[in-house]
């Protein structure tokens, strides 16, 4: 069955592959260029909450792909629907080698510290992004560390085990 | 526990002082925090051996490191162990600062604190109970006596070293060195 | 013959400054130095030469006399000392600022003003002198044009409705006694009504509290002091608010004698009770008002009028220990205000004209000198012991307490510890705390500012340690007021209910702090550090990111502001709005058509034959 | 005679004052249900703290500590310490007045002598350029403006109660009539009220607060210097219940009954230093400016009236 959301978003928008997952769950494929739009329309339309951007590193078909979790904050003057509750996954693909994407900041302005945490834990760039500097860790690294291609171990055996031991 | 022998008193007066007045600052890192307050409150009351936890590293002498030390955090370890006065003592907490522990293969902590500040003593344990700390402080008590808790004096014999190991892994340093 | 050698080169000194002017600026410095110092000289030689001598005689039916004696020579040297200073501090504050001539001229004339109205021996000459120190004043008030002139316009109109009252005082004792000479209207007044020399004093007090700053007349304090140049401002709030002091004292004690003022009124609404309660409010408002200011010399001018209500209470009380205590007080207010002044305006000098009290800080480092002044300043202002506001307000209480007064002890002390509070925020958000970027390029006070800062503090101490000193000078000034003099020693005052003994104090404090002192070097000696190196919970601290001296006192404001709103002010600035007002209503009269000046005479016309009909006068 | 006073009573003062640190951290931990460190743990921490080799942000950053604590030990000389000359034919055990500068300035000079502590303290933290110090000092005088004005009423009134300034007189008359607590009751309440205040401890210690402004003026302190504020707190407590002691509990016949005076007001201060929390710094004001001003006024009233 078709929830109405699905039919109202493949009416709106083309190539657009909706799922619903388990209950209360959506998830939205979509192109990367068309995000900005979508998530304008989502948060009219009462999504109005980003919980959360994360990213998936599909190393094997060389794509990243971004998941934008949208829900609503159910202000309490108005009574809970089934409706309410649903989750919708915005996902979409980009090229792992120059992943761009442009920023929701227009849209949701929280979302500047998930978009600086992308760029600095996978190398995803945001334009439009006011500052993207690094949020946890301490500098760059050339290989972004969540990266499935980082090599761990030889990382941490190249940076600490060159470390010399003070001796006496 | 010799505190109220005199003789050890009139012999080395600052020693045994240094001994049975512990004033401790605590560096939060890490999971090891969770352990500090059962240590300094009414149930196991680290007071009556005269550890005192202190606001500022200015008024302490002792430095307890509890818990994993990533990258950010071992700035922050470095300007609080410069900024005490000399005879200061630190001691490690559980395995992590030992030899990073579980995170022994991970990009953002530190492997081997003693590479970048000396350490007098370690308290094995993913996180060691009270009565671990108490036996630690009880060995630094030994080697205090003994004098073999000189971790101060090492970090200025070595300080280029140490100040060398902290600018490769931290790359620039804002404060200026501690022994020029 | 003395005075009148004194006013012969003050006034001869202010002209042939200004002539030296036009022939070469450093023999102008030079010469108007030279002239000060001579007047400390002479004056000071002319201890014990008391003297009468009239000057000029039969100026319009009266003749002027000049008279020398204790309480006159008293204030002379005080006025002479302070000029002294800040001559030298000006030397070098006033380098490269434009009409010096006019400004070194200015100074020695208000000095020289006041010297005449101090050695004045009869009410006309005193008001001549009253005068010219008044406008001269306002000129040096507004040396520095923009907000200047508006703080002195307001100063000139108040001091000048002081005048006039005072003028009527002086006409009506004229016309009462025929001569107005002091010394022999004092035997005259005796005999007057009670009812006229309440008048007297409500006369001549208006004028000398105006000039005295007490509380509802205090308002143009504030403006003059801040927008005055610092050498100045330290000359006025030192000396020159201080002729109040001397007016009160020469009437009511001097003219009047102490029995009438005692039993004037009666009981609640006696006259001495009522002007302490008004020096004790003096207290209390002002330095809760010094408290949250943020200008530097706004918040000495504040504190200058709070002091001034300590000098009020130990005066009204008309017992030799109260009256000795305000006149002591006196002369070290004058010392640790002026000091303060001239710290701030080497501050200001150094920073570039900088007084706000949020944008300073860690100055200590850079001024030493001006840090010491400063120091020494506030302890004195506070009365810490050891320093001589400290004796000088001993002595205040002790009246309060022995004449069974806790209430205005209670006022007094109050103000002492909101005196504490706002002084040590001067001091802090000056010279303590983080040195900012701009500063660091600070040099030290140039030497001519340094001379008199250090005098000052040597002043403060001496006076503080050994009180003896002036006590004694003070002594021979109530001798021969009529008061049984004070029993004094050289370190303090002897007497059966509670004796001050200074030197214990002194050499107490002397031992104990070198004995804390060798035990804190038996340590090791601390490691000299930066002030960047200061604990921030394990962050380093960029420069310049630490500016903490702002709003210093926050908590307090938020409680105490709404109460604080400056009532008396606000009521002058209503009159002034009435009496514009009002001018400007009679301006509409003249519209300048020759048919409406017609049309009054008419009407007019037509108003008298209404008259003469209705009543028949003629 | 006087000389070995001056020196025998801040020696008094120090000891006793050490034992009552130690003692209020041992009776802290007994609150607490814990054994808490011996009695002379205080002595221990200054050992330990004068072995330090601590830094220091120039001259006036160790000289302001150095005043600080000469200005106590100044004010120790001129509280009446037990033993008064009426005592001296009542007891056999009474010996002379112990109070070496009593006799050059009175209670006045005391209430100027304890703005040493304070402003010492101040202008050492000013210093020393840390901007916890620089809010703990303006906490640390906005507290003192605030007890000093019930305090202020406090002595005012047993000052024209007994009609003198002299320290040792008030505690003779005190000990020929009865006690201060008695002729001026609610001053004695009014003084109590604020005794937490004026001795830095729990409820009001907002000044020197560990965790909010990690421990105010004494951020940048330590070896040395630290070990002398600790005496410098010592004496300071010492200092001010001796003052409560003489003004309100008749003084001692001897230094004996003066010492155990004393411990008893010291205990009680300490229960409420045991259990209170910390007060906001504009709480704190209000709450001084209160209950305590109130009642000393009206005994103030009181006393002029019924003069």
């Amino acid at each position: 069955m078709t929830s109405p959301l699905q039919e109202d978003l493949e009416s709106r928008f083309k190539d657009v592959e909706v799922r619903a997952l388990e209950q209360n769950r959506v998830s939205v494929l979509v192109p990367s260029g068309s995000i900005p739009l979508i998530l304008r329309y989502l948060k009219d339309n009462g999504r109005d909450h980003l919980a959360l951007i994360s990213c998936v590193d599909w190393i094997e078909q060389g794509e990243f792909e971004v998941v934008y979790v949208l829900t609503s904050y159910m202000p309490n003057d108005t009574e809970h629907g089934p409706g309410q509750r649903l989750h919708v996954l915005l996902k979409t693909r980009i090229p792992r080698e120059d992943p761009q994407l442009k920023s929701a900041i227009a849209v949701f302005d929280n979302a500047e510290p998930y978009e600086r945490e992308l760029h600095e834990l996978y190398g995803v760039n945001f334009e439009g992004h006011p500052r993207l500097i690094p949020l946890f860790l301490e500098r760059e690294y050339e290989i972004p560390p969540f990266r499935k291609d980082f090599d761990m171990r030889k990382y941490v055996e190249e940076t600490f085990g060159s470390i010399p031991s003070v001796d006496g | 526990m010799d505190r109220n022998q005199i003789t050890k008193w009139l012999k080395s007066p600052a020693k045994m002082a240094n001994k049975y007045s512990l004033h401790a600052v605590y560096f939060c890192t890490g999971c090891g925090i969770i352990e500090i307050p059962p240590v300094i409150t009414s149930r196991w009351d680290a007071e009556r051996f005269g550890v005192l936890p202190v606001a500022t590293p200015r008024q302490g002498n002792l430095f307890m490191i509890t818990g994993y030390v990533s990258l950010k955090t071992l700035r922050a370890i470095i300007r609080t162990y410069e900024q005490m006065p000399d005879p200061k003592y630190t001691v490690g907490f559980g395995s992590c600062p030992i030899n990073g522990g579980m995170y022994w293969d991970s990009y953002n902590t530190i492997k081997h604190l003693d590479k970048y500040i000396p350490v007098d003593g370690w308290i094995a344990g993913c996180m060691p109970r009270p009565e671990a700390v108490f036996i630690g402080v009880t060995h630094l008590w030994t080697l205090i006596d003994k004098g073999k808790a000189d971790g101060y004096v090492r970090y200025k014999k070595n300080y280029a070293a140490y100040r060398r190991n902290q600018e490769l892994i931290l790359g620039k340093i804002d404060w200026p060195p501690l022994y020029p | 013959m003395l005075p009148a050698i004194i006013l012969v080169i003050a006034f001869g000194g202010t002209g042939l400054v200004y002539l030296a002017g036009r022939v070469h600026p450093r023999l102008r410095d030079v010469l108007a130095v030279l002239s000060s110092l001579v007047l400390v000289g002479v004056i000071s030689y002319g201890y014990g030469r008391w003297g009468q001598l009239t000057w000029f005689s039969k100026f319009l039916g009266v003749d002027l006399s000049l008279r020398l004696n204790a309480l006159g020579w008293f204030f002379s040297i005080y006025i002479a000392l302070i000029n002294a200073c800040s001559m030298v501090f000006s030397l070098s504050y006033m380098e490269g600022k434009e009409r010096l001539d006019f400004y070194y001229s200015m100074m020695l004339l208000v000095s020289a003003s006041m010297l005449g109205v101090v050695l004045s021996g009869d009410f006309l000459s005193f008001y001549i002198f009253w005068e010219i120190m008044s406008w001269s004043t306002y000129l040096l008030i507004s040396y520095k044009r923009g907000l200047a002139l508006h703080a002195g316009m307001k100063y000139i109109v108040m001091s000048l409705v002081g005048s006039c009252v005072m003028l009527v005082g002086i006409l009506s004792l004229h016309a009462q006694y025929g001569t107005l000479e002091i010394v022999e209207l004092r035997g005259l007044l005796a005999g007057a009504s009670g009812g006229y020399i309440a008048f007297l004093l409500l006369a001549m007090g208006i004028a000398f509290g105006i000039k005295f700053a007490i509380l509802p007349l205090h308002t143009w304090m504030p403006d003059a002091h801040s927008e005055a140049v610092s050498p100045f401002s330290a000359v006025l709030s030192g000396v020159l608010v201080r002729m109040g002091m001397y007016g009160f004292l020469l009437i009511m004690y001097s003219l009047v004698g102490i029995k009438t003022i005692l039993e004037l009124g009666r009981g609640a609404w006696d006259f001495h009770l009522l002007f302490s309660w008004l020096g004790a409010l003096t207290i209390v408002i002002p330095t809760f008002i010094a408290l949250l200011q943020d200008d530097a010399k706004r918040l000495l001018a504040w504190h200058g009028i709070g002091q001034g209500g300590y000098m009020i209470i130990g005066m009204a009380f008309g017992t030799s220990l109260g009256v000795a205590g305000g006149i002591f007080h006196t002369i070290n207010h004058g010392s640790y205000i002026a000091l303060l002044f001239l710290v701030v305006g080497a501050v200001e000098y150094r920073t570039g004209g900088v007084r706000d009290l949020n944008r300073l800080g860690g100055l200590m480092q850079r001024m030493p000198v001006a840090f010491l002044g400063c120091l020494v300043g506030i302890m004195g202002l506070i009365g810490i012991p050891l320093t001589n506001g400290f004796v000088s307000k001993w002595v205040i209480y002790k009246t309060l307490i022995m004449e069974g007064r806790p209430f205005l002890a209670f006022m007094a002390f109050v103000g002492t510890w909101g005196t504490v509070l706002s002084v040590y925020k001067l001091l802090h958000n000056m010279f303590l705390g983080q040195l900012p970027q701009e500063y660091s390029k600070v040099e030290r006070s140039p030497l001519s500012m340094q001379i008199p800062i250090l005098f000052f503090c040597l002043v403060i101490f001496v006076f503080g340690i050994l009180p003896g000193i002036p006590l004694r000078v003070i002594q021979g000034v109530q001798r021969e007021m009529g008061f049984e003099p004070l029993e004094l020693t050289l370190w303090g005052v002897a007497s059966d209910t509670g004796a001050l003994n200074m030197l214990n104090i002194c050499l107490a404090l002397g031992i104990a702090f070198a004995v804390v002192f060798l035990v804190m070097r038996l340590g090791p000696k601390g490691r000299k550090v930066s002030q960047d190196d200061s604990y921030a919970a394990g962050s380093y601290v960029p420069a310049d990111r630490y500016q903490h001296s702002v709003e210093f006192y926050n908590p307090l404001y938020r409680m105490i502001s709404p109460y604080l709103k400056d009532r008396a002010d606000q009521f002058c600035y209503w009159i002034a709005d009435r009496i514009g007002g009002l001018s400007d209503s009679t301006r509409r009269i003249y519209t300048g058509y020759a048919g409406t000046y017609v049309l009054y005479i008419v009407a007019f016309l037509a108003f008298l034959i209404f008259v003469q009909l209705v009543w028949k006068t003629w | 005679m006087r000389i070995i006073h001056v020196v025998v009573s801040p020696l008094i003062a120090l000891t006793v004052g050490v034992l009552f640190l130690g003692l209020s951290r041992k009776i802290i931990a007994r609150v607490h249900r814990r054994y808490g460190p011996p009695i002379y743990q205080p002595v221990i921490d200054v050992v330990r703290m004068m072995s330090q080799r601590s830094i220091s942000h120039g001259a006036l950053f160790e000289l302001g500590v150095v005043l600080s604590l000469a200005g106590s030990f100044v004010t120790v000389l001129f509280i009446p310490l037990g033993g008064t000359e009426v005592s001296r034919e009542l007891h056999p055990l009474a010996h002379g007045v112990l109070c070496p500068l009593c006799g050059s300035g009175g209670l006045l000079v005391v209430i100027y002598l304890m703005l040493f502590s304070p402003l010492g303290l101040a202008l050492g933290a000013g210093a020393s350029a840390n901007p916890n110090a620089s809010i703990g000092v303006s906490r640390k005088m906005l507290l003192a403006l605030a007890y000093e004005v019930p305090f202020l009423l406090v002595i005012l009134a047993v000052m024209s109660h007994y009609g003198t300034i002299s320290f040792t007189e008030v505690v003779a008359r005190q000990q020929q009539g009865n006690w201060g607590v008695l002729s001026v009751p609610l001053s004695a309440a009014a003084a109590f009220l604020i005794l937490p205040a004026m001795l830095g401890i729990r409820p009001f210690d907002m000044a020197t607060a560990p965790q909010e402004i990690a421990s105010g003026p004494l951020a940048e302190y330590g070896g040395p210097y630290l070990a002398l504020i600790a005496v410098q707190k010592a004496v300071h407590l010492f200092v001010v219940i001796s003052l409560f002691v003489d003004l309100f509990l008749g003084g001692g016949v001897n230094i004996i009954t003066f010492l155990l005076k004393m411990l008893a007001v010291f205990l009680a201060a300490e229960m409420i230093n045991a259990v209170l929390p910390r007060f906001k710094i504009e709480d704190a004001v209000k709450f001084c400016w209160k209950w305590p001003t109130a009642l000393a006024f009206l005994q103030m009233i009181i006393t002029v009236v019924s003069k």
